[in-house]
């Protein structure tokens, strides 16, 4: 007798497991067959991301639109970011991408030992970036450059920025902050995704008939790398740098 | 029983045994329902949390109307009736109108009118109906307890440094409301291009899908702006950086921005599904294929892309530029066409039909009259000169509770009457649901055509006291808001009296050609006993014949 | 799901151009430039190595016509956003406050 | 007693704008009424001649005409650019005030409007125009968003903090009319209404001329020296700073090559923001006098500096020491000043 049936009555069981969301099939009954269902699924992931494109939009435009109205400060702003720690975690996350696509293609072969291997170094990768982020926060704090909770607006008059004008230096760094933090989280959800699709993969979940939960993901992960992608220049690099 | 007038509807199963198993009966218990990924089922879900949710916001400004029928005020404090408006703008728009017809109608009836079994994805339409759930606790606790004055819009630098109220949970119920909205539309997108029964083209769709395609596709794009703007707002008030607030250096134009530009697509989202039920109610009772169902199907994605270009039309008077202003009034213009094009196409499908008048078909008369009285209002808005004297005035109330309430309300309860024996396979009553419809209609216009003229005469809204020669318009308007009361408690009533005294229904009490009314009422748990083949368009109703008849 | 098998290699060869774009964006920003054209070099640039991503990565390639269209959707969506909210912003005090303007 | 208390039906028109927007909304309310009403008629006209008669059988397909379809998609088109058109005019005009608006400076801060007149008058509340003159008014916040309202004038603009907006308009009728706050502000929003007092020229002359306690020029002047902007702009040798002679209205050569008017916003700017726009040919120098100075005093100094002709600047006195960091006076002769030549351009020793 299961655990299943010592916990519920008949009647409970049809009401728990029949028609609700923990009903469990592979092929949910909407869908013709698997091409198909998965098919819908990559689909849906990719208008999913059509809408995180305009959420970090957002934040993009308000950098944008303060950029407008008072450049240099900006400038000068974006100046005192980490572009060396941010720079390295552009690479980290290209070759993280590089291994979340050779997962997929040694599933495409049915190679799943491969696959499990590619996956857990895009989740390394992806800690990597963290690790480096971290890093990078802890340096921000170290300098000041967190408005509103330790920052000195006299060591921004001293780099030249008139004291009317600390206003757009805090606004910058507060979207920095927000577009930063925001982008980690994504990170850390694709991290954990990406877990979740090693260990299905060890359970020996896919094959290369059906892979599409590991295709999703993805193609989540490599949004979050396009994102970054148009961070790193947009906050770090409006400047000029000297050595 | 009226329905013995209609015409004997296409081959009509015959009368379901009782006990055939159906979605409601098929399994019983809290649990069957609260865990369901059966897209009907949350879909009542639905129905029953935003009907309390319309009530709330209901009563909230009956007590504003109430308090409006003299000049310094006869209720309530200046605070409380601050907290009074803005509790309902919040509730009606974010937790009522605009989940109101895609939740409720769209969940119920969409798969049905594609041919598939369920959404494609059910564990996402329930996730969003917890969302919903959580966000609209979470808001109405914070709005209940404390409250918040700041308007649905939240203008920053009010919102964000000067109020002391409860902005900040206030704000994350709507950002959970608002992934609520975006989860449905996605799903509903992903169902219409993936789920489709063999045979259903696009141009065999019927318009209600157009629509909430169209509606889908604008709670996609818009939906993520509007959460990240609030969320800067959150920020910007708990750490005190102004992004928006020009103490610290930041633009309040920007928040503005933001906002509309997820709020004005919205009015979209709320009027599109009103557009879609009107294209299912009218031919039926008609008894006459929807004219230029082409013009039609695509004004609906018109709509959708022109209405993401016009935003800044509620900031004609806000301090944006002149060239801004010139850009926005001249695309504000655009999307009124494909308006345009419904509205005629619906006349047009009266011609030489033949009309029955029907619940459902009054609503949505009353839909397509009051809507176009507050469109047109909404192109005197548009036009920059008429809008510099009308803006924030009761002019622009009254605007957009023709088209919200007046338009969008009426359609909904058109749809719900038209649905409702498919949803529980019983009949209201047709005499007083008539009456209902009647009251509505009437209430309407005493409540709201008395604030066109206060308006015009310069009465700016979010007043809790007015200048003596206002009065007589506002006791007209508080008049008819009771009326209106009354006409909204009626279908409550008769609609829970049917579910266990109405008559019993056939499949197709109205003889409807839709995909939808080809099962059973109320339908199997898996919509369809056999996946049905479509071979014709939606509105065949010269023949008789039903989408999937050969 | 992406139809068509990509070779191991093409992948390889993307992530190398990916990461000299990298390293060419951070150089660009060595050079004395005026704030405008910064932004520019690194959109431009960041435009590229994001369509790659997408394109290869992401199989958008080998995609269905669906896929190009929400690609190309949430690209022009993005791009409305933009330039409606500058029309406002670009114009600021273009106009002179004062009577007689 | 108020004008627009006469008639419950339709507001006073009371300037010159009002008479341009009513135009317009008769147009509209002809155009956008007929055709509503044709579609009503229409509706209403089928739903009698086509209701269902017992035992009818089904009607027949009429088949749509896309002639007719394009007909109804154009039509509504042309005459919307119509309306649009119209409605851009009124609004441009609605805009620009005439060059001989006389200024008035406009505060709104919770709940109360402060008005300044350009002779020194200062009104809470209320606010006195004269019949037949243009003006304009020059708004800004010291708090949230408010909007300045007079529906028998209808003008309509909002007031936003840290930045100035405007509205001018010309009175047609004595009276005393409303003043709206309609712009959401808080608790008393509702209370922030006040009453504009139209007069006929002569009177509001000698109103002008009752309890004017010194210009507001004046009053500007007094703050340019108790800031001690005189210290550096002054008619001094080697001046640090700018002569602010003729400056008003006039283009200025900025450092960065560009070239801005210098209208009201600008030397707000200037006053508050001193880094933003740097005149061709100074040092930034110029300290910012955000947070000691107010929105009233800098209304002073622009009619001050509106009213400053050559050779009025004061020159500095040693009991106007410079602000403290003040760097040495310049002796240099900076290359450029301001590029009209007339302001600013700094007196050779
Ligand atoms: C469902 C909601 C909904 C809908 C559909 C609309 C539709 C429209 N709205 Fe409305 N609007 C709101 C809800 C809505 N609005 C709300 C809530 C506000 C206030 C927000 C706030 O500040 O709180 C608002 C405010 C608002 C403003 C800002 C007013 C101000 O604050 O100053 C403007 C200005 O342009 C405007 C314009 C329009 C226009 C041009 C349309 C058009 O889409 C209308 C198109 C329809 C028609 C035109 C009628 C049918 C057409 C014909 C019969 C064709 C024939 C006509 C001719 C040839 C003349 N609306
Ligand atoms: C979107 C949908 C929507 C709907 C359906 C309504 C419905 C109504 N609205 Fe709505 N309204 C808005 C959206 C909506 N409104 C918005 C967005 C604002 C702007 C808010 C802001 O400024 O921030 C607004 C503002 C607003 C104002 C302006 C307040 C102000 O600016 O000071 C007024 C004033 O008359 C008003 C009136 C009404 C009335 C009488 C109804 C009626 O239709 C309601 C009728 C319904 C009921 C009465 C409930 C059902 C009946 C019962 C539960 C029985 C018990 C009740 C009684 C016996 C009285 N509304
Ligand atoms: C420390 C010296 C100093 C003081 C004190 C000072 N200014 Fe200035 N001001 C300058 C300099 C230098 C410039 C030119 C560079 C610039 O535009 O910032 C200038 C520019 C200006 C301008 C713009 C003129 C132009 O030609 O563009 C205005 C207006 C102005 N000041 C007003 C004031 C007022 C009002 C005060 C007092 C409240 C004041 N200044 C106090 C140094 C000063
Ligand atoms: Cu000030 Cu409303
Ligand atoms: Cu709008």
């Amino acid at each position: 007798m299961s655990l299943k049936d010592t916990l519920f009555t008949e009647a409970e069981q049809k009401a728990l497991f029949d028609h609700t969301f923990l009903a469990r099939e592979r092929l949910e009954e909407q869908y013709a067959s698997l091409p198909h269902q998965s098919e819908t699924a990559a689909f849906g992931m990719w208008v999913f991301l059509a809408t995180e494109v305009m959420f970090f939009g957002t934040l993009f435009l308000s950098v944008g639109a303060y950029w407008c109205l008072a450049p240099e400060v900006i400038e000068r702003a974006s100046l005192e970011l980490n572009w060396i720690i941010g720079g390295i975690n552009t690479l980290v996350l290209l070759v993280s991408s590089l291994m979340m696509v050779l997962a997929i293609h040694s599933a495409q072969i049915n190679r799943q030992s491969d696959v499990y291997r590619y996956l857990l170094l895009t989740a390394g990768l992806g800690v990597c970036f963290l690790c480096f982020k971290a890093l990078e926060y802890y340096i921000d704090y170290r300098e000041n450059l967190i408005p509103g909770f330790k920052f000195d607006e006299a060591e921004w008059v001293s780099r030249g920025v008139d004291a009317s004008q600390i206003g757009y230096v805090k606004i910058f760094l507060f979207l920095y902050w927000t577009m930063t933090g925001f982008h980690a989280l994504h990170v850390t959800i694709g991290i954990v995704a990406v877990l979740v699709m090693a260990v299905l993969t060890r359970r020996g979940h896919f094959s290369a008939e059906y892979y599409s939960p590991l295709d999703v993901t993805g193609l989540y992960w490599h949004f979050v790398d396009v994102v970054w992608i148009f961070l790193f220049p947009a906050l770090y690099l409006l400047g000029t740098h000297r050595l | 029983m009226t329905t013995a007038t209609l015409l004997p509807p296409a081959p009509q199963p015959a009368e379901p045994p009782a006990e055939r198993s159906n979605y409601l009966n098929v399994s019983y218990g809290v649990v069957s329902w609260l865990l369901t990924k059966d897209h009907k089922r949350i879909a009542i879900l639905y129905l029953i949390s935003v009907t309390v949710m319309f009530l709330l916001g209901g009563v909230a400004i009956s007590i504003v109307r109430l308090h409006l029928m003299t000049p310094q005020g006869a209720l309530v404090s200046a605070d409380t009736y601050n907290r009074l408006f803005t509790m309902h703008g919040v509730i009606m728009v974010f937790f009522f109108l605009v989940p109101v017809a895609p939740a409720v109608l769209g969940n119920f009836c969409l798969p049905l009118m594609i041919g598939a079994k369920d959404l494609a994805f059910p564990r996402i339409n329930l996730l969003s109906w917890y969302l919903y759930v959580i966000g609209g606790a979470w808001t109405l606790w914070a709005m209940l307890t404390e409250g918040v004055d700041t308007g649905w819009t939240f203008y920053a630098p009010y919102s964000s440094q000067a109020t002391h109220y409860n902005v900040v949970p206030t704000l994350i119920g709507l950002v959970l409301a608002g992934f609520s909205s975006l989860f449905t539309g996605l799903n509903f997108i992903v169902s219409t291009h993936w789920l489709r029964a063999p045979g259903l083209t696009w141009f065999r769709l019927p318009i209600f899908v157009w629509a909430m395609y169209g509606t889908s596709f604008i709670s996609l794009l818009a939906v993520p702006v509007l959460a990240m703007a609030l969320i800067l707002l959150m920020l910007e008030r708990l750490l005190h950086i102004g992004i928006f607030d020009p103490a610290l250096g930041g633009d309040p134009l920007l928040f503005q921005h933001l906002f509309w530009f997820y709020s004005h697509p919205a009015v979209y989202i709320m009027i599109l599904p009103g557009m879609g039920i009107v294209s299912e109610v009218i031919p039926c009772f008609a008894r006459k294929a929807l004219f230029g169902y082409t013009f039609v199907a695509f004004s609906s994605l018109a709509i959708a892309f022109l209405s993401f270009l016009v935003w800044a039309h509620h900031m004609f008077v806000a301090g944006i530029t002149l060239y801004a202003a010139l850009i926005f009034s001249c695309l504000s213009f655009l999307v009124a066409v494909p308006s345009a094009i419904k509205v005629f196409n619906w006349t047009a499908t009266l011609y030489k039909g033949s009309i029955a008048f029907e619940t459902p078909m009054l609503f949505c008369l009353g839909f397509v009259a009051l809507f176009t009285a507050g469109g047109l209002t909404g192109l005197f808005l548009a036009t920059l000169g008429v809008d510099i004297h009308v803006h924030d005035t009761y002019f622009v109330i009254a605007h957009f509770h023709f088209i919200m309430v007046g338009g969008m309300v009426m359609a909904y309860m058109g749809g719900l009457h038209f649905w409702w024996p498919k949803m529980t396979g019983r009949m209201y009553s047709q005499w007083w649901s008539r009456l209902a419809a009647l009251i509505i209609f009437v209430g309407f216009f005493l409540t709201f055509l008395p604030q066109f003229i206060v308006g015009y005469n310069g009465m700016p809204r979010r007043y809790y006291q007015y200048v003596p020669e206002f009065q007589v318009w506002n006791v007209l308007s508080s008049a008819g808001a009771s009326i209106l009361a009354v006409g909204y408690v009626l279908p409550l009533a008769y609609l829970i009296y049917s579910l266990r005294y109405g008559p019993r229904t056939g499949n197709n009490p109205w003889g409807a050609t839709g995909l939808e009314w080809q099962t059973a009422s109320p339908p199997p748990r898996d919509n369809f006993d056999v996946t049905p083949t479509v071979v014709r368009g939606p509105y065949e109703y010269d023949t008789g014949k039903a989408q999937n008849e050969p | 799901m992406s139809t068509k098998l990509v070779p191991v290699n093409t992948y390889i060869v993307v992530l190398v151009i990916l990461l000299a774009l990298t390293v060419l964006t951070v150089a660009v920003s060595f050079v004395p430039l005026p704030p405008a054209d910064h932004v520019a070099a690194g959109l431009t640039i960041a435009t590229l190595k994001a369509t790659l991503v997408v394109l290869i990565f992401m199989h958008a390639l080998h995609s269905p016509r669906l896929t190009w269209c929400v690609i190309l959707v949430s690209i022009a969506w993005l791009l409305i956003l933009f330039s409606l909210t500058y029309t406002d912003y670009l114009t600021r005090g273009a106009l002179p406050q004062m009577p007689g303007h | 007693m108020f004008e627009s208390a006469k008639s419950a039906w339709f507001p006073p028109e009371a300037s010159t704008t009002a008479a341009h927007v009513d135009h317009l909304l008769y147009f509209l309310l002809t155009v956008c009424g007929s055709v509503g009403l044709l579609v009503a008629f229409l509706m209403f006209y089928f739903c009698i001649k086509y209701r269902r008669r017992p035992g009818a059988g089904r009607p027949a397909r009429t088949h749509a005409s896309h002639a007719l379809e394009w007909f109804w998609t154009i039509t509504p088109l042309f005459i919307f650019v119509g309306i649009f058109i119209w409605g851009a005019v009124v609004y441009v005009d609605a805009y620009h005030a005439p060059a001989d608006s006389i200024p008035i400076y406009g505060i709104g801060k919770q709940w109360m409007w402060k008005f300044q007149h350009p002779e020194g008058q200062r009104e809470i509340n209320t606010l006195h125009v004269p019949l037949g003159r243009p003006v304009q008014v020059l708004l800004t916040s010291e708090d949230v968003i408010h909007s300045f309202f007079i529906p028998a004038f209808r003008v309509h603009m909002d007031v936003l903090p840290n930045r100035y907006t405007s509205v001018w308009f010309q009175a047609t009728r004595p009276g005393e009319y409303h003043l709206f706050c309609s712009q959401y502000c808080g608790t008393n929003h509702a209370g922030m209404i006040g009453t504009v007092v139209v007069m006929e020229p002569a009177d509001f002359e000698n109103w002008l001329s009752l309890h004017a306690e010194g210009s507001l020029a004046l009053e500007g002047r007094k703050v340019f020296l108790k800031y001690r902007c005189v210290s550096c702009h002054s008619a001094n040798a080697g001046a640090r700073a700018p002569v602010l002679e003729g400056l008003y209205g006039n283009t200025v050569r900025l450092n960065n090559g560009r070239t801005v008017i210098a209208d009201d916003a600008y030397i707000r700017e200037s006053i508050l923001d001193p880094g933003a726009k740097i005149a061709a040919g100074w040092e930034n120098i110029m300290p910012t006098f955000r947070g000691q100075i107010t929105e009233e005093e800098i209304y002073a100094l622009i009619a001050y500096f509106r009213s400053l002709q050559r050779g009025q600047t004061p020159r500095r006195v040693e009991d106007y020491p410079p602000p403290t960091g003040t760097p040495p006076i310049n002796t240099k002769t900076p290359e450029g000043g301001t590029s009209d030549g007339k302001a600013s351009v700094p007196k050779q020793p």
